[in-house]
């Protein structure tokens, strides 16, 4: 298979939808002339035309909203936020169009409309923009909200985003689209609420999504060299949620820690921390420990930065601790 | 500037009538309704500003054109033909409503007829129907927007940015502001930086009128003038509409803030009756036919209701469902 | 003690605080000449004057970061949203620069700044209109969270968060407005972080907070009849939140039900199931549940409506289940 | 609407002169460490556009008025007065920063200074200015508030409620539309409806006006003539000042979306270059004057560099640090 990074698949994902269906467009700022404000859009502008991939004024709030329109009236729009930070100025239209809409017309109305763009802290770039904003969205019924942390489940999650019916939110990292995977020539797509395990393992279970999910294979192979075994499941999808391949590792390992690189309170680690520790009631035998980003917001200097969020060391510490070693 | 020199038809004064009577003795209606606790939350009434809803919407071909409007929407609906027994079952939040019950006053949809909404977050709807007209241009399809909104929405960010991206892609929509000089308890004067909001179009290069909504041919004439450009030439248009609701903004306003001379005299220039008087004068309707006519409005309220009254409940499994697509 | 309501006790809160200090101001939609959409701010403006007691144009995010701004430029200003559904459109403000000007600013700024309204549903009014935001506001390290469910806690809380030099997320209730209890002639205050027991109990402990507090009483009441002691604690506050009364109680019950109207996931109520679940590991005899409101948006038909919310069926029969019986 | 009648003071050139260079060459100074890495993350640079902090903030007294900006902030930092050591070590993420290291390039600030940032997210700042500028009226300071924003920012919704509300509230601020013709890599031609910005006051009964943001000469004296009118009058000014970056939207942004002849054409207009042109035919420096102004800005960033160089870190300790008061 050949490798390619997680930009190249994103893009490919939008290339070949594009290519099967007249009624995907792309908008958002920049992602047209540009190519992207981190490319990967590139090339689509000259293949598809200024009608399909259209760059917009800086007005999130705007743009969001006549991704919807477009959506209720028929089209297939998939939007850019160039990072999950600005998607706060159109969350307006998020919560009370793009996830209603449907509920609120009896269901009349799809909303087949794809929210994507890195989200998460990147590199040096202070509070404002390193915000991991998952909680936020997978709160909300009426959405859909995937997370994939591969160039293999970017391509295949976004192309069944973007022909799904409904409202996908599409968590993409801007550190993350250099990654480098296989992705097969064939088309596929990958379905939602099925995660996958990215290492078997018997002695206890991670879990994660997105970005840390390196982060945790890492902590798994640090483990290991102790003779740890870890089992680690990446999400994949957030909502709806592949609970039962979670359940069905941790009542295997009876020990859990729920990787979340978000702050903590009222997140989705901590949702499915609560998850975990209640429907293995009987299966563990440590609590759930959640290692999640830490509960400030995200400083500028870098050694700060790393510190405030997962490392292979707090996964691994959260384990060893899991495990009583 | 293109101009807007093509003569519009003379409209049907009949129809006309019969859909603001019938808006009217609608209202009256669920008004009576919400006294006798059939109905509950927020009520809107739109009794005072039948002519804009009617005189708009008749300028429209709803097989390819569109209506998107706020809270405010059961003028709108019926100026839509949606079926006034499916209506008032929404009032009454049954099973049979246009929205299943599940939507309300606030959210009356049907997609058939090309009526989006009913939005409850005041400016929230003018983006989304900004896509309706991105998707209608996009596919070529030779329809219209129609944005309604009241002067309290006019200070939204939303308004802003839609109106910008309208005009750089020339979008075909027509905004209309239903200036009714209050925003709930607000006399527009007091939270607007100008009088005459029509000014406001200078910001988008897009033209602005300021038009009698009180006469509903005037609304026809300007409504289908800007309506015509924006079909032919993709040019937005922006009118603001000069009304008056009779009642207060819901049903538990008293309305305090303002005068009952002016509630009065704005009641002198009731849309339906002049309307009334001038085709009489013209000899376009005689005195029986108008009778009939509201008459038979009122027949068609009291059926809604009876409809109302005895269509179920939605049933409560029905809770998850209409969710996701 | 005098009995009043919760409405009084905010207008309390706000007056005397207003009194007691003239950098305190008020402003929002509606607060001044119409006395509040829900007359919370009755009488202010004819106190206070119309440079303290300031009506808005609707432009949420507009007049929110107004308020930032003028608290980081030394004024302590109260914003009211008219309900919560609309501080959607002006969240970026409270994320990007009420909760992060401090930190950015490596602690320079102080912004002691205040904003409430009526949070989660009312009655009949739909989904746009009914959401309980405690979850996305309570996720974001920087701000405060509180959520008052009596008027004596209305009133201190709002009073310490009025002094309090940081932002502040204050929830109130639309329904809760009404609500009678005693609140002392005499001056004080609520601490923040300190839960509270609103009834004592051996055999489990139910936390809550907000609304739901009144439900959560009466199905302890229902389990008292069954011959079931539960303690119901009531958090008072989200962030900062009382651990240890919450771990103390589970000590002593090992049984815990966490009981929150938001969606369940990434919800503070499965934060704190977890939390719970976590550091009463040892103590625990059954999972933690969380009674939540349905994950669907609020269906407008009034027994659907009932349905989406923790009634005192839910809750009673969620303890019933964590009792086994 | 009052005229602009009074006669402005001329401003010292020298000072002018001394700001732009200093900025100017403190910039360069920058660029060169993250060449280094020794800064990561973004660096948005003001060269080319240094006429327009200089001569809009030479205007103030910043005893009592404020400079709110975005976050291509250097230029308004050094004109505020803010030590450019603490600058530079702010860009190298250090304790001795002017943030303490935790906010920035993005992220200057400087209480005393009435320097209140630095805001990454476009058009947030415009509400907080503007709430800076409330407050100056409440307490009856004779203060006014320069708010900064690009050609980028305009079409973002806060522009709008805000410029609304500091008519309706007439509050003592000006508005300064930095359009240097690029909002990253898009010409503010193909997102904006008018080609002309100013005109946009007239939406808020604002006067509007363009400027030549290469001219310092002329900046000054349109801003002070608006700051003036501002601060006698509380008539907010809204002022396009037409500029030019010479680099890169930031450190990674090639800017291929423009010519080499188009970025020549702005360098000859050199605003450093025009006005010491200026100085000097008018015989208010001497060439040797200016040659040892520059060897001192030259001197100044070299020392800045060396205090970031040599300062500490943050220590890891400081985290949690300047979360809350
Ligand atoms: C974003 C938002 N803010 C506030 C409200 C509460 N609210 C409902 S209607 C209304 C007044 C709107 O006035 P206007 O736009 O003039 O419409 P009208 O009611 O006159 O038809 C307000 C403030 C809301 N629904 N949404
Ligand atoms: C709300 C928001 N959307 C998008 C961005 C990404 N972004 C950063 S700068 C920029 C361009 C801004 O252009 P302009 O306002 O002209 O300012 P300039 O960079 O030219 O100084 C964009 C799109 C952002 N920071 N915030
Ligand atoms: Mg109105
Ligand atoms: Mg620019």
């Amino acid at each position: 298979m050949p490798e390619i990074t997680y930009r190249e698949a994103v893009r490919q994902a939008m290339d070949e939808e594009m290519a099967r269906d007249g009624n995907v467009v792309l908008l958002g700022e920049e992602v047209a002339q540009y190519d992207g404000a981190y490319k990967v859009s590139q090339g689509l502008l000259a293949k598809y035309g200024p009608e399909r991939v259209i760059d917009t004024p800086i007005s999130e709030e705007g743009f969001t909203g006549i991704g919807i329109g477009a959506a209720v009236a028929g089209l297939r729009p998939i939007v850019e936020w160039m990072t999950f930070n600005f998607s706060l100025m159109a969350i307006d239209q998020i919560y009370n169009n793009a996830a209603k809409t449907r509920y609120m017309s009896g269901g009349q109305i799809s909303i087949p409309v794809v929210f994507r763009g890195p989200n998460g802290p990147a590199e040096y770039l202070g509070s404002q923009h390193s915000q991991a904003l998952q909680a936020i969205y997978t709160h909300v019924p009426g959405l859909k909200v995937v997370a994939p942390s591969t160039p293999y489940d970017a391509k295949g999650l976004l192309k069944t985003a973007i022909r799904d019916d409904n409202p996908v939110i599409v968590l993409e990292g801007e550190l993350m689209y250099a990654w480098k995977g296989e992705v097969p020539d064939e088309e596929y797509t990958v379905p939602f609420g099925q995660g996958t395990i990215r290492r078997g393992g018997g002695d206890i279970t991670l879990v994660g999504f997105s970005k840390p999910m390196r982060t945790i294979v890492q902590a798994a192979e640090a483990l290991a060299r102790d003779g740890i075994d870890a089992e680690v499941l990446d999400l994949r999808s957030l909502r709806p949620l592949d609970e039962e391949l979670v359940y069905g590792s941790v009542r295997k390992t009876n020990r859990c820690i729920v990787v979340d690189e978000a702050w903590p309170a009222a997140s989705v680690g901590s949702y499915i921390a609560w998850l975990v520790s209640r429907n293995c009631f009987d299966h563990l035998d440590a609590p759930v420990e959640l290692v999640s980003g830490e509960d400030v917001p995200m400083p500028y200097n870098h050694q700060l930065e790393l510190a405030a969020q997962p490392s292979v060391d707090t996964i691994a510490g959260a384990a060893r601790r899991a495990l009583y070693k | 500037m293109a101009t807007r020199a093509r003569k519009t038809p003379s409209p049907d004064y009949r129809s006309l009538l019969e859909t603001m009577l019938l808006i009217r003795r609608f209202e009256e209606r669920a008004s009576q309704a919400y006294g006798l606790r059939k109905i509950g939350g927020f009520l809107h009434l739109y009794i005072g500003q039948e002519a804009v809803a009617t005189g708009a919407i008749a300028t429209l071909d709803l097989a390819k054109d569109y209506v998107v409007t706020a809270y405010r929407d059961h003028g709108h609906a019926v100026a839509c033909g949606l079926d006034t027994s499916s209506l008032m079952a929404e009032l009454f939040g049954k099973a049979t409503g246009c929205s299943r019950g599940k939507g309300g006053s606030m959210h009356f949809f049907n997609a058939e007829k090309h009526m989006l909404g009913g939005n409850g977050i005041v400016g929230s709807q003018i983006p989304v129907a900004t896509g309706v007209a991105l998707k209608i241009k996009y596919k070529k399809e030779g329809g219209v927007v129609l944005c309604f909104f009241g002067d309290g929405a006019i200070h939204q960010g939303s308004f802003h940015e839609s109106l910008n991206m309208a005009r750089i892609w020339n979008l075909p929509i027509v905004y209309i502001c239903e200036n009714n000089q209050y925003g709930m308890g607000t006399d527009y004067r007091r939270v607007s930086a100008v009088a005459d909001f029509s000014v406001m179009g200078g910001s988008y290069g897009i033209p602005g009128k300021q038009v009698n909504g009180m006469d509903v041919l005037e609304v026809y004439h300007e409504v289908d003038a800007a309506v015509s450009l924006a079909r032919a030439e993709g040019m937005p248009g922006f009118l603001e509409i000069r009304t008056y609701r009779y009642r207060g903004h819901s049903m538990s306003d008293p309305a305090k803030y303002r005068t009952k001379d002016e509630v009065a005299s704005y009641k002198e220039q009731d849309p339906i009756l002049l309307l009334k008087d001038t085709a009489l004068r013209e000899k376009r309707i005689t005195d029986e036919e108008y009778t009939a006519m509201d008459a038979q409005a009122k027949k068609q309220a009291e059926d809604a209701v009876q409809f109302a009254e005895s269509s179920p409940d939605p049933s409560v499994d029905s809770l998850y469902e209409d969710v996701l697509a």
